[in-house]
C-alpha cells in the first residue's frame, strides 16, 4: 500500500477547481461525488419515509386515530410507498454504489457521459421536489397507493397529477443513468478487463441498466396517459368513456414488476462482492451468477401480470404468468446457492459487512419464498392485497435491498470516506434490527393469512393482537436503525482514518487510496486475471 | 382441520397448495440458514486459516438449477389446477349479482331479492357475479380464501361452496377511497332449508341465520335476567352475542362505554356508547351504522320497560 | 480493450454516397403508395399491408438512413433486443385480451 | 426536451485535449479522448427508450383496437387520409435530406449540407402546419376529448380519438424537439463546429429525426388507413 504515499492527485473529497464547498459539489461531474450526492439526498428521503412507516404502525394501535384521519392515512401509505420505491430502492444501490464504484471496478476514470450523470441527479432531485410539492398543493396528498390504479386515480380529488408527474421525472433520471452505465461498461473497460473479468457487481449493474431503459419508458407513457386523462379526459383508462382499467394495470405492471428487479439486482451484486472478500476465496460459479443476473432481467420482464391474478384476466394469461413467475425464481435460487457455496472452505473473516450480507440472504429467502407462494394461483387468490403481500415486499425490499444497501455501505464505507466506524456499535445495532424486523414483518405475513386487507385505516378486532406485535417490532427496529445510522454519521465526521484495504479485498477499488484520488487511477491498470484471485494476494504477502 | 376458519371447499383447495409451498419453503430456508451458519463457524479464519480457491462445479450448478426448477413447476401446476377448480363455477350454481360501490356491497339473487349481507345455503354452490358501479373494489371472503376484483364495466365471476354454517367477513381489498376500510359486509351460511324459507318466502320472510344462532341462545326464558330474556325473546341474539363473539352484528359484551366509529349519513364519527345512544340505536337502527357491520339490523318494537331492561342488561356485560 | 467485439470508433466501411439514399427514399415512396393502394382493397388486405409493408419501411429507414447497415453487430443487437422485448410484451398482453 | 440531454452531453466525452488525435492508440480512456462510437451507442440507447415509450402507446392502441374493431374503423373514416399520406411523404423526404446532409459533411461540402439541413427544417415545419390544420378541423367538428359531441359517440370511438390526439400529439412534440435540435445543428455547421472530421452531433440528431419518421410510418396505417 505504500505505493500510494506519493500520489500526486488529491483525494476526490478535496476541492481543487475554481469552485469551493457546496458549489463545487453541485457542479461536479466526478462520478464519486455524484454517488455521494445521491446518497445524501436519498438518506433524507429514506428517513422521512421510515418516519411515515412508523406513524402508520402507531395508527394500527388505534390509539392515534384521532390525530390521523382515514384520508391522512391513505395519503401516508401512498407517500411512504412512493418515496420508498421511486426515491429509495429503485435508484438505491445503482445510483449510489453503481456511480461510485462501477467506473473504478472496471478500471475507468469516470462514466462515459459525466455531465449526463450530473443531469440525472438533477432530474432525481427535481422529481423529489415535485413529489414533495404534490403533498401540499392542489387537492392534497394523493391517496391511491403507489400503484395509482385507474379509475380511482382519475376520480380522486387529490393531487395525483403532480405526484404522477414526479414519478415520470424520476423515471427519466433512471433511464439516463441506465444509458450511461451501459455505454460505460461497453466502452470504458480497462485494457484486459474482458467481460468475464469484470467483478460481478458490474454484471448486476449492467443487467439492471437494461431493465431501466427497456421498462421505464412504459411507465413513463402510462403516467403521461393518466395525466392526460385527468386534464383532458382522453378516455383510455376511464370505463365511462370506453377505456379499460385493466389496460392501466397491465401497463403499470409491465414496468413495475421489472422495477422490483431494478431494486434487487444491484443489491445481489453488492452481496456478491462482499462474500468473497470475507471468505478470502474466489466466488463459487462466476458465470452462473453473471448469467443469472441477465436471466432475472430477461425473464423478469415477462411476469408482470402476477400482480393482477384476481383482476379477471383470461385463464390463459393466468396460467402463463403463473408459470413464468415460477421460472423467474430459479435464477434467484441459483444465486443463493452460489453464495452459500462461496462460504464453503473459505477462511472466513467475520466482519460487520458479512453479518449484514448473511442477514440479507436469510431475509431475502423469506421474501422470495413468500413471493413463490403468491405466484401459485390458488394461494394468490387468498393472499392478494392482504398484509401477506405487505410482508412479502418488505422482506424483499427492506430485508433484501435495504439490508444489502446497509451491507454495501458498511463494506465500502472506509473506501468512500477514508474513515472507519465502530464495529462494536454496528454489531450492537444488528440485534434490535433483526428482532424488530422479523416481529414487524412476520407479523404482517400472519395477519395477511388471517385475512387482513392492506391499505386499511382501521382493522377488525380479530387482527388487533398481531398488529400490536408488529408495532412493537417497529419500535425495536427504530432503536437499531438509529444506532446504526448514528454510528455511521459519527464515523463520517470523527471516525479514525481507515486503511486503504481494511478488508483484504482484491478488486480494483482496494488498490486505490482511501478515499480515492480524483481521477481514480494515476495510470489505467492493465488487467491480466479474474476479479477474485486471492492466491495472488497471498503470494505477495 | 380448522386452519384459520376454513369454511369452504375453495379454502381447502387453497390451503392445500399453501401447505405444500410452505413445507418446501421451510425446508429450504432451514437448510440454507443452517448451512450458512455451519460454514461460517467451521471455516472461520481460526479453524481454517487457508481458503481453498474453488471456482465452481458444473454438476452442482445443474443440480441446484434443475431441482428448484422442478419443484417450482410442481408448485405452479398444483396451484393452477386447484385454482381452475376454485374459479370454474359448476353449472347448477345459484348466480348472485354482487355490486360494489363506494363504500358498500349489495347482493341480488336470481329471483330479484336483494340484501346487504350475503346469504348462502350450506353445501350448495353459489356463483358470484361481481361488478362495480364506480372504481375498482376487491371482493374478499377470507374464510373461503376467495377473492375477485369488482371492476367497472366488466363482470368477474367466482364461486364457492360453504362447508360450515356461520357468519364470515366480507372485505374490500382494493383501495377505493377514504372509507375503503369500512367497506365490509358478512356472508351468512345457513342450512339449505332455512335459506329456502327466506328465498322463496315473501317480503316478510325472516332473514336466515336464526337457527344456528338460536341453538346457541337459551331456549328457556325463565330465570334469565330480564334484559337477557328480552334479547332472547325478540331474536336479538340471532345477530348479537353476549360473550364477545362477533356475529352479524357487534357483540354486546363490553359495549357500554366503548368508543366506536359510527357512520351517520355516510359521515364517520367517533362516539362513546351511552344510554342515549343505545336507546336511539335500538329504536332507530337505520339512522346510523356501526363501522365494520352491514346496515342490516331490523327495527324491532320494544316497550319502554323492555328497552330499560335491555340497556341495563348491556351495562352489566362490562 | 483487446477482445472487444465493437469496432474502433471510426466507421469501418466506406461512407455510402448520395445515390444509395435517394434510391432508398424512392423505394420508401413506392412502398407508401402500395400501402395506400392495398388499404383500399378491404379490411383484411389493409391489415396485412400494415403488418408487412410498415415494418419493411421502418426497416429501410433503420438500415440505411440510420446507418445500421454500416455499424458493427452491437447496434443491431440493441435494436433487435428492443423490438424483441416489445414483441413479447405484445404477445403476453394478448394472452389476456385474446382469450377472454 | 427529449433529445437534448444526449446531444448536449456528448461533448463531455471530448476532453480539453481531444481535438488532435482521432486515431489515438487505445480507443477510449477516461475523459481524455473522444469516443464517437460511445456517443452513438448512447444515442441508440436513448432511441431504445423512445421506441419503448411509443411502444407502450402502440400496445394500448392494439389492445383497444382489439376490443373495438368496428368503432376504430369508423373513427379512422373521420380522419383525412390524404393529409396523412402527404405528411408521410413530407417526413420521408425530410429524413432523406438529413442523411444527405451527413453525406455532404463527410465530403466537406458545407454549402450543400446547409441546404439539405435547411430543407429538413422547412419540411418539418410543413409537417407541423399540415398537422395543425388537421387538428383544427377535428376541433371544429367537436371531435376532441371531453367535447360534448364526442361524448355522444360510442365508447370505442371516444377511445379512438383519445388515442389519436395522444399519439399524434406526442409525435408532434417530438417533431418540435427534433426541429430545435436540427436548427442548432444548422448553426453549428454554419460556424464550422460540425465539419468533416467531427460530425457526431449531426449524426446523432439525424438518428433522432429518423426515429421520429419511423414512428410516423407506423401512425399512418394505424390511424389514417384504418378505415
Ligand atoms: C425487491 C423487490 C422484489 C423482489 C426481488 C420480488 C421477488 C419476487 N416476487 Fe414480489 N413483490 C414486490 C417486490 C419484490 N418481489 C412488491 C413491491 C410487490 C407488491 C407491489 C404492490 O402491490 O404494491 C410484490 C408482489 C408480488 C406478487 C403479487 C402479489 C399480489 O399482489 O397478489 C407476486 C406474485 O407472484 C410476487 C412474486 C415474487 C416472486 C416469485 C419473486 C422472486 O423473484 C423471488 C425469488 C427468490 C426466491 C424463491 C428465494 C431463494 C430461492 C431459494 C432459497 C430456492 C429454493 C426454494 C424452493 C425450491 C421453493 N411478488
Ligand atoms: C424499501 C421500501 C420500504 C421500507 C424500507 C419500508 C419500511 C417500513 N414500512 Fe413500508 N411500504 C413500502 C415500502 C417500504 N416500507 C411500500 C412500497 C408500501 C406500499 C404502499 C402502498 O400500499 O401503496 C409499504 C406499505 C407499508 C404498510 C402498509 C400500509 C397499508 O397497507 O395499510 C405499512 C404498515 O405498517 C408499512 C410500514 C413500514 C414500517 C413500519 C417500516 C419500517 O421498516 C420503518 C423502520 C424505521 C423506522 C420506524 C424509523 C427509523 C428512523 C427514525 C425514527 C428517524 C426519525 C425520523 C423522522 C421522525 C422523520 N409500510
Ligand atoms: C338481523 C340481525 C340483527 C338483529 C335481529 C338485531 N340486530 Fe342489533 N345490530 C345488527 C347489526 C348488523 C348492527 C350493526 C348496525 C349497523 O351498522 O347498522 C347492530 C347494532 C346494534 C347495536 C349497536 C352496537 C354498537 O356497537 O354500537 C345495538 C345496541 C343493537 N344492535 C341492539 C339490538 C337489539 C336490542 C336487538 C333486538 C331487539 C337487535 N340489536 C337485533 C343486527 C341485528
Ligand atoms: Cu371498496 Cu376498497
Ligand atoms: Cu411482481
Amino acid at each position: 500500500m505504500s505505493t500510494h504515499a506519493a500520489t500526486a492527485q488529491p483525494s476526490y473529497l478535496v476541492d481543487t477547481g475554481s469552485r469551493k464547498g457546496l458549489m463545487a459539489w453541485l457542479t461536479t461531474t466526478d462520478h464519486k461525488r455524484i454517488g455521494l450526492l445521491y446518497l445524501y439526498a436519498m438518506s433524507i428521503f429514506f428517513l422521512i419515509a421510515m418516519g411515515i412507516g412508523f406513524v402508520m404502525r402507531l395508527v394500527q394501535l388505534t390509539s392515534y386515530q384521532k390525530l390521523i384521519t382515514a384520508q391522512t392515512y391513505n395519503a401516508l401509505f401512498t407517500v411512504h410507498g412512493v418515496i420508498m420505491i421511486f426515491l429509495f430502492v429503485i435508484p438505491g444501490l445503482s445510483a449510489v454504489f453503481g456511480n461510485f464504484f462501477l467506473p473504478i471496478l472496471i478500471g475507468a476514470k469516470d462514466v462515459s457521459f459525466p455531465r449526463l450523470n450530473l443531469a440525472s441527479w438533477y432530474f432525481f432531485m427535481a422529481g423529489a421536489i415535485l413529489a414533495v410539492l404534490s403533498l401540499f398543493t392542489g387537492g392534497g396528498a394523493p391517496d391511491t397507493g403507489w400503484s395509482f390504479y385507474a379509475p380511482f386515480s382519475l376520480k380522486t380529488g387529490t393531487n395525483v397529477s403532480l405526484a404522477v408527474f414526479a414519478a415520470f421525472v424520476l423515471g427519466f433520471s433512471s433511464m439516463l443513468t441506465g444509458i450511461n452505465f451501459i455505454t460505460t461498461i461497453h466502452r470504458l473497460r480497462a485494457p484486459g478487463m474482458h467481460w468475464f473479468r469484470m467483478p460481478l457487481f458490474c454484471w448486476a449493474v449492467y443487467s439492471t441498466a437494461w431493465i431501466q431503459i427497456l421498462a421505464t419508458p412504459i411507465v413513463a407513457i402510462t403516467l403521461v396517459l393518466v395525466i392526460l386523462e385527468r386534464f383532458f379526459g382522453i378516455g383510455v383508462f376511464d370505463p365511462a368513456k370506453g377505456g379499460d382499467p385493466l389496460l392501466y394495470q397491465h401497463l403499470f405492471w409491465i414496468y413495475s414488476h421489472p422495477a422490483v428487479y431494478i431494486m434487487i439486482l444491484p443489491a445481489m451484486g453488492a452481496i456478491t462482492e462482499i462474500i468473497p472478500t470475507f471468505a478470502k476465496r474466489t466466488i463459487f460459479g462466476y458465470k452462473a451468477i453473471a448469467f443469472s443476473s441477465m436471466a432475472i432481467a430477461g425473464v423478469g420482464s415477462l411476469v408482470w401480470a402476477h400482480h393482477m391474478f384476481t383482476s379477471g384476466m383470461s385463464g390463459m394469461a393466468l396460467m402463463l404468468f403463473s408459470l413464468l413467475t415460477m421460472i423467474v425464481a430459479v435464477p434467484s435460487a441459483v444465486k443463493v446457492f452460489n453464495w452459500v457455496g462461496t462460504l464453503y472452505k473459505g477462511s472466513i473473516d467475520f466482519q460487520p459487512p458479512l453479518l449484514f450480507a448473511l442477514t440479507f440472504i436469510f431475509l431475502f429467502c423469506i421474501g422470495g419464498l413468500t413471493g413463490v407462494m403468491q405466484g401459485a394461483l390458488a394461494v394468490n387468490v387468498h393472499v392478494h392485497d392482504t398484509y401477506f403481500i405487505v410482508g412479502h415486499f418488505h422482506y424483499v425490499m427492506f430485508g433484501g435491498t435495504g439490508m444489502a444497501f446497509f451491507a454495501a455501505l458498511l463494506y465500502w464505507f472506509p473506501k468512500m470516506w477514508g474513515r472507519m466506524y465502530s464495529k462494536a456499535a454496528i454489531y450492537a445495532s444488528w440485534f434490535p434490527i433483526f428482532i424488530g424486523f422479523n416481529l414487524l414483518y412476520f407479523g404482517m405475513l400472519i395477519l395477511g393469512l388471517m385475512g387482513m386487507p392492506r391499505r386499511y385505516y382501521v382493522h377488525l378486532p380479530q387482527f388487533h393482537t398481531m398488529h400490536v406485535v408488529a408495532t412493537v417490532g417497529s419500535w425495536f427496529l427504530v432503536l437499531g436503525l438509529l444506532l446504526f445510522f448514528g454510528t455511521l454519521l459519527y464515523a463520517i465526521l470523527w471516525g479514525e482514518k481507515a486503511e486503504d484495504n481494511p478488508w483484504g479485498g482484491v478488486t480494483l477499488e482496494w488498490s486505490l487510496p482511501s478515499p480515492p484520488i480524483q481521477e481514480n487511477f494515476e495510470e489505467i491498470p492493465t488487467i491480466t486475471h479474474g476479479p477474485y484471485e486471492f492466491e495472488r494476494l497471498e503470494g505477495k504477502s | 382441520m380448522d386452519w384459520m376458519n376454513q369454511a369452504a371447499i375453495s379454502a381447502q383447495k387453497s390451503d392445500a397448495v399453501f401447505f405444500y409451498v410452505f413445507g418446501l419453503s421451510v425446508a429450504f430456508l432451514i437448510f440454507i440458514t443452517v448451512l450458512m451458519i455451519y460454514f461460517v463457524i467451521r471455516y472461520s479464519k481460526k479453524r481454517h486459516p487457508k481458503a481453498e480457491q474453488i471456482e465452481g462445479h458444473v454438476g452442482l450448478e445443474i443440480v441446484w438449477t434443475s431441482i428448484p426448477l422442478v419443484l417450482f413447476l410442481s408448485i405452479f401446476y398444483y396451484g393452477w389446477t386447484n385454482y381452475e377448480y376454485m374459479s370454474q363455477a359448476p353449472r347448477d350454481a345459484m348466480a348472485v349479482k354482487v355490486t360494489a360501490r363506494q363504500w358498500s356491497w349489495s347482493f341480488e339473487y336470481p329471483n330479484g331479492k336483494q340484501s346487504k349481507v350475503l346469504f348462502a345455503p350450506l353445501g350448495k354452490p353459489m356463483k358470484m357475479e361481481v361488478r362495480s358501479v364506480d372504481v375498482v373494489h376487491g371482493f374478499f371472503i377470507p374464510s373461503f380464501r376467495l377473492k375477485i376484483d369488482a371492476m367497472p364495466a366488466r363482470t368477474n365471476t367466482t364461486w364457492f361452496q360453504a362447508t360450515k354454517p356461520g357468519s364470515y367477513d366480507i372485505e374490500c381489498t382494493v383501495i377505493c377511497g377514504v372509507d375503503h376500510s369500512l367497506m365490509l359486509s358478512k356472508v351468512i351460511v345457513v342450512p339449505e332449508e332455512e335459506f329456502k324459507a327466506w328465498y322463496f318466502g315473501g317480503e316478510e320472510a325472516p332473514e336466515p341465520g336464526k337457527s344456528f344462532r338460536t341453538a346457541e341462545a337459551h331456549p328457556d326464558l325463565q330465570g334469565l335476567a330480564p334484559g337477557l330474556a328480552v334479547l332472547t325473546a325478540k331474536g336479538c341474539l340471532a345477530c348479537h352475542s353476549v360473550d364477545g363473539k362477533p356475529k352479524v352484528g357487534p357483540t354486546l359484551k363490553a359495549l357500554y362505554g366503548k368508543e366506536e366509529q359510527i357512520l351517520i349519513a355516510g359521515v364517520a364519527k367517533t362516539i362513546r356508547v351511552d344510554d342515549a345512544y343505545l336507546r336511539r340505536f335500538i329504536t332507530n337502527p337505520m339512522d346510523q351504522q356501526v363501522r365494520g357491520y352491514p346496515p342490516a339490523m331490523p327495527q324491532t318494537a320494544l316497550t319502554e320497560q323492555e328497552l330499560n331492561d335491555v340497556v341495563r342488561y348491556i351495562k352489566t356485560l362490562n | 480493450m483487446s477482445e472487444h467485439v465493437e469496432p474502433a470508433s471510426e466507421h469501418a466501411t466506406e461512407h455510402p454516397g448520395y445515390g444509395t439514399f435517394i434510391k432508398v427514399w424512392l423505394l420508401l415512396l413506392i412502398l407508401t403508395g402500395c400501402l395506400v393502394g392495398v388499404s383500399h382493397l378491404g379490411q383484411t388486405y389493409a391489415v396485412w399491408g400494415l403488418l408487412t409493408l410498415t415494418p419493411l419501411k421502418a426497416g429501410l429507414v433503420f438500415y440505411f438512413f440510420m446507418h445500421l447497415k454500416y455499424e458493427g453487430p452491437l447496434f443491431k443487437v440493441v435494436v433487435l433486443v428492443t423490438l424483441g422485448t416489445l414483441l413479447i410484451f405484445f404477445a403476453l398482453l394478448f394472452s389476456d385480451v385474446a382469450f377472454h | 426536451m427529449s433529445a437534448e440531454p444526449t446531444t448536449k452531453v456528448t461533448p463531455s466525452s471530448l476532453g480539453p485535449d481531444s481535438e488532435g488525435s482521432p486515431g489515438a492508440s487505445s480507443v477510449t480512456q477516461g475523459s481524455g479522448h473522444r469516443d464517437d462510437y460511445g456517443s452513438r451507442l448512447g444515442m441508440w440507447l436513448f432511441l431504445v427508450t423512445e421506441m419503448v415509450l411509443f411502444g407502450g402507446l402502440f400496445i394500448a392502441y392494439s389492445y383497444m383496437r382489439y376490443r373495438y374493431p368496428v368503432e376504430f374503423h369508423h373513427g379512422g373514416g373521420e380522419l383525412n387520409a390524404t393529409l396523412g399520406v402527404i405528411n408521410t411523404l413530407v417526413l420521408l423526404t425530410s429524413s432523406l435530406t438529413v442523411v444527405l446532409a451527413i453525406v455532404a459533411i463527410q465530403r466537406s461540402e458545407k454549402g450543400r449540407a446547409m441546404v439539405f439541413l435547411g430543407s429538413t427544417l422547412v419540411l418539418g415545419l410543413t409537417f407541423l402546419v399540415i398537422k395543425s390544420f388537421e387538428w383544427g378541423a377535428k376541433f371544429h367538428h367537436g371531435l376532441y376529448p371531453n367535447a360534448p359531441h364526442l361524448a355522444t359517440l360510442p365508447p370505442g370511438e371516444q377511445v379512438f380519438f383519445g388515442l389519436y390526439f395522444t399519439m399524434t400529439g406526442l409525435h408532434g412534440l417530438h417533431v418540435i424537439a427534433g426541429l430545435s435540435v436540427l436548427s442548432v445543428m444548422l448553426w453549428w455547421v454554419a460556424t464550422d463546429r460540425i465539419r468533416q472530421d467531427r460530425y457526431i452531433h449531426l449524426e446523432n440528431s439525424g438518428l433522432y429525426w429518423h426515429l421520429v419518421d419511423v414512428i410516423w410510418i407506423f401512425l399512418l396505417p394505424l390511424f389514417y388507413l384504418a378505415a
